[in-house]
């Protein structure tokens, strides 16, 4: 369980980012984190994995408060995975298997178990056949699969994804979903950003609602889609399909198919 | 460099015509260099920080930016002000400390007054102001595309590293030298690409296009 | 490979963090202002040479100009990446020996000089009074060593891994030893002249820039079968 | 009226990007292509805009043929604008304004003349308050937009969108077809790529679907949506709504307005 507790953030040039984020992350949710560009997604995202200090607030995990030094943040870091929006930089290493493995091998794992978590998070992510390629020979979808394949080769409790499906196509998509879902068989916390929030519907238990740096919504979709929302955001296509049906699909099929039924029988 | 960069920007006098800057600032500099006297340092540095005041840069930033030369100039004049005399025997006398004086002192004042141009003068209008100096325009192309180059390789260096930060690897110099051959690498594959939008905007010529206001004139 | 020039890289980097950057670059208002201009007017020749040879490389490819462009800007992000600082350090512009044998000595001096212009308005490191000096050490001398040693080598049938680290190597001792002596002729000892002062500039660097040399070379040597590979 | 006449395009590697595309772009009109990453929407748009040659077949205007020589390149070329999915590719001048001015006087335009252009194209988009701001300096919606008024200021007939939506927030995405809109208006031709059928729905009058390299479909949505589509692709939302209750809303707002109002009237 990650507690934020009033976490301001300024930039050195007195911007806020960040405006008193109280909130609690529990293990094994699924969260989509929605807001507009400039909302702070990000900057939340640089608090939660300690790329950033909080200017004011504390941040702790299972009550222990996060210091902040080397060997801390070490310890969180291996514990929460980021995976960065482009995957372009990420990927820095000569081949994917030395890329998956990078993580691993920093930890001061043998080779032979990077290797092993390596080849498991790869055929978890769907790009084993790919190991030997580099990553420029990639396509987006690949090169985004690896990237999270070198976040869950060390194995970390919380994922974190920053706007995971942006310039993916449908069928991609479709196979990120799957993903996250496969990290929550496991277990896992995933908290993802995105834009697109029928995506989200897709897979989040949980939505966190950023506006101009302040958390406006952390709650569960039926009840943060039933009050008005920031004006830049929409409401899921499939939450308001199931609303006017009476029932609660989350895919477009799904809702589709639920549409249709109701419009015949009536 | 990011921050020099934002500072000069959001000052005060980013809109000012740099020729007027200049017309501050470089006389400074020059003032600096000839009158070499603990006095003249004191003048300047007193001209220039007002200047970098008046432009509404912050203070302390400026401070912060004199400090590193002042490190490096106190290493720099000490072989002025001592020199070997023999075997491990150091001899200095009054000229020679004089001049590591004047020297020390020299270098500082012109840094203050370079570094207040530099907070108050965007890069953009150092390009226009070459243009104006009928520097030659492949030159001023040449520097415009790097400048611009400049900030996309750093935004990726900041990727790389955050990258590798987030995968336990540890800061330092491997960190660097990963990144910089990555970048290396990246860029190379999108040149591709680049040379595509070149042609598509037909050519790379750079050609000044700003305007700028003044200190005294009031804009039309 | 790869991983061969990440490791050269780092020790690169490790060795050039223990170099006074003063006395590669000299600073802002550092030399006396009849020096300052004597460095200049040397200096601006040799770029109007280059920029000579840069214009006919543009006009029979125009697509060398985004080329250029992008060597410089990674020659600049190199030498600042090193320490995350207001100023930002290290001062050695990598890759000079690179640059001559790719691009010709006298395309080096724009872009080196180029580079020397943003490392003192950007980071605010070196100077523009003094850029003349430092332009003719680092982009003049040094580039135009590297071609001589860089030619000579190759008509001697020297494989081209191992001329780039002569290359490199002279490329690197050459700027130094002539940074050594623009200050040693600006500030002459008391006792010894101009000859015991450059030993004395010459001397506090002598251990890191010999080793720095080495490393370049090999640095390199290591980048030129890595790109003639590719 | 441009016409692509069994445009062939084989890569160096020997694949083949495109195979036999037939098909007439009518002016004034708004395109969207879909298809999943690899089908060939970039290499499409590449030969629209000179910057490859076909490996077979030729590319017309009004039956003039594209010779591929320079002069006739620059003139195809200032007639057709393509915006990269990359902005930062595009953006090179040091500020904004001289990056959106830069088109226009490299045409050889007075600087008074580009400057209006460059104004104008500025308020278009939106980005005039940025005019003096450095490119990096800008978010990413705004760097797009910033691409977008760099290729309007040159004033072409046909302006070609790479993907313009990725990466951009609702409200940014809302700006970007109220953007096309404006195009169209002043009866520019306008093609986008997407991976987002729902995006491409609220603004698109025909759709060419490419899978596989082949131009599988181009015709109106009525016809395109109602036979069956390659696996990857959906279906709009608001498509399925109106035919499901009789009506051709385009936005999400009015599917779900006639969606509400056909279920309370049964």
């Amino acid at each position: 369980m990650i507690e934020l507790k009033s976490i301001c953030s300024v930039y050195p040039d007195g911007t806020e980012a960040l405006k008193q984020i109280n909130t609690t992350i529990k293990s094994g949710v699924k969260i989509a984190v929605l807001g507009e560009s400039g909302s702070g997604k990000s900057t939340l995202f640089h608090h939660l994995t300690g790329l950033m200090q909080p200017t004011a607030g504390a941040i702790s995990w299972d009550g222990k408060e996060l210091t902040y030094k080397r060997k801390h943040l070490q310890k969180w870091r291996r514990r929460i995975g980021f995976v960065m929006q482009n995957p372009d930089m990420q990927l820095f290493a000569p081949t994917i298997e030395e890329d998956v493995m990078y993580g691993p091998l920093q930890l001061g794992w043998t080779k032979e178990s990077a290797r092993i978590a390596a080849t498991e998070a790869m055929k978890a992510c769907g790009i084993d056949h790919l190991r030997h390629k580099p990553p420029h020979a990639l396509s987006a979808g690949e090169k985004k699969r690896a990237a999270i394949a070198g976040v869950a080769a060390m194995n970390p409790d919380v994922f974190v994804l920053d706007e995971p499906e942006a310039g993916l196509d449908p069928a991609n998509v479709q196979k990120l979903v799957a993903l996250i879902n496969t990290f929550h068989q496991r277990g896992k916390t995933v908290i993802a950003s995105t834009h697109h929030v029928d995506f989200a519907y897709e897979w989040a238990d949980e939505y966190m609602i950023l506006n101009e740096g302040s958390l406006v919504k952390h709650d569960r979709p039926s009840v943060v889609f039933s009050e008005p929302l920031p004006s830049a955001l929409d409401i899921p296509w499939a939450f308001e399909i199931g609303r006017l049906c009476g029932e609660t699909p989350l895919t477009k099929k799904d809702a589709l198919c639920i549409l249709r039924q109701t419009m015949t029988k009536m | 460099m990011n921050v020099l960069n934002r500072a000069a920007y959001n000052s005060r006098f980013a809109r000012i015509h740099p020729a007027e800057k200049a017309a501050i600032c470089l006389p400074m500099l020059f003032l600096s260099l000839i009158w070499r006297d603990p006095a003249a340092t004191f003048f300047v540095v007193i001209m220039a920080s007002m200047f970098v005041f008046w432009g509404g840069v912050s203070l302390i930033l400026y401070i912060r930016l004199l400090l590193a030369p002042a490190a490096f100039i106190l290493a720099g004049v000490l072989p002025i002000a001592f020199s070997f005399e023999g075997w491990l025997s150091i001899y200095a006398n009054k000229e020679s400390i004089q001049e590591a004086v004047t020297t020390a002192c020299a270098a500082f004042a012109s840094a203050a007054s370079l570094y207040a141009f530099i907070l108050t003068t965007p890069f953009t209008q150092i390009i226009w102001l070459m243009n104006v100096c009928k520097l030659p325009s492949l030159f001023i192309e040449i520097v415009a595309l790097v400048y611009r180059f400049i900030f996309q390789l750093w935004e990726k260096k900041s990727e790389v590293i955050m990258a590798q930060t987030l995968r336990s690897g540890r800061p330092g110099i491997q960190m660097a030298a990963r990144a910089a051959v990555h970048i290396f690498t990246s860029t190379l594959m999108e040149m591709n690409e680049r040379q595509h939008a070149v042609d598509l905007r037909g050519g790379l010529d750079y050609i000044p296009s700003s305007e700028w206001q003044s200190f005294w004139r009031k804009k039309k | 490979m790869n991983k061969l020039i990440i490791l050269l890289l780092a020790v690169f980097f490790w060795l050039n963090s223990y170099t006074e950057p003063a006395a590669m670059h000299i600073m802002e208002g550092f030399l006396p202002i009849g020096w300052a201009v004597f460095w200049w007017i040397v200096t601006i020749p040799f770029f109007l040479w280059g920029l000579k040879t840069l214009k006919k490389a543009v006009d029979e490819n125009p697509e060398a100009k985004l080329m250029i462009g992008f060597a410089g800007a990674f020659a600049f992000v190199l030498s600042a990446l090193k320490i995350p600082s207001v100023t930002g350090s290290s001062s050695h512009p990598v890759g000079t020996a690179l640059g001559t044998m790719m691009f010709g000595p006298a395309a080096m001096t724009v872009l080196g000089m180029i580079v020397l212009l943003f490392q003192a308005l950007l980071l605010a490191h070196g100077g523009i009074t003094t850029l003349g000096a430092n332009a003719f050490s680092m982009a003049v001398a040094g580039p135009f060593a590297a071609y001589a040693v860089y030619r000579m080598l190759k008509k001697a049938g020297m494989k081209a891994g191992t001329n780039a680290f002569f290359t490199a190597f002279v490329a690197n001792i050459v700027t130094y030893t002539v940074t050594s002596l623009q200050l040693a002729l600006a500030f002459p000892s008391e006792t010894g002249g101009v000859y015991a002062s450059f030993l004395e500039f010459a001397g506090i660097f002598a251990v890191t820039q010999v080793s720095l040399a080495v490393c370049e070379g090999l640095l390199t040597a290591a980048a030129v079968n890595w790109l003639e590979k590719h």
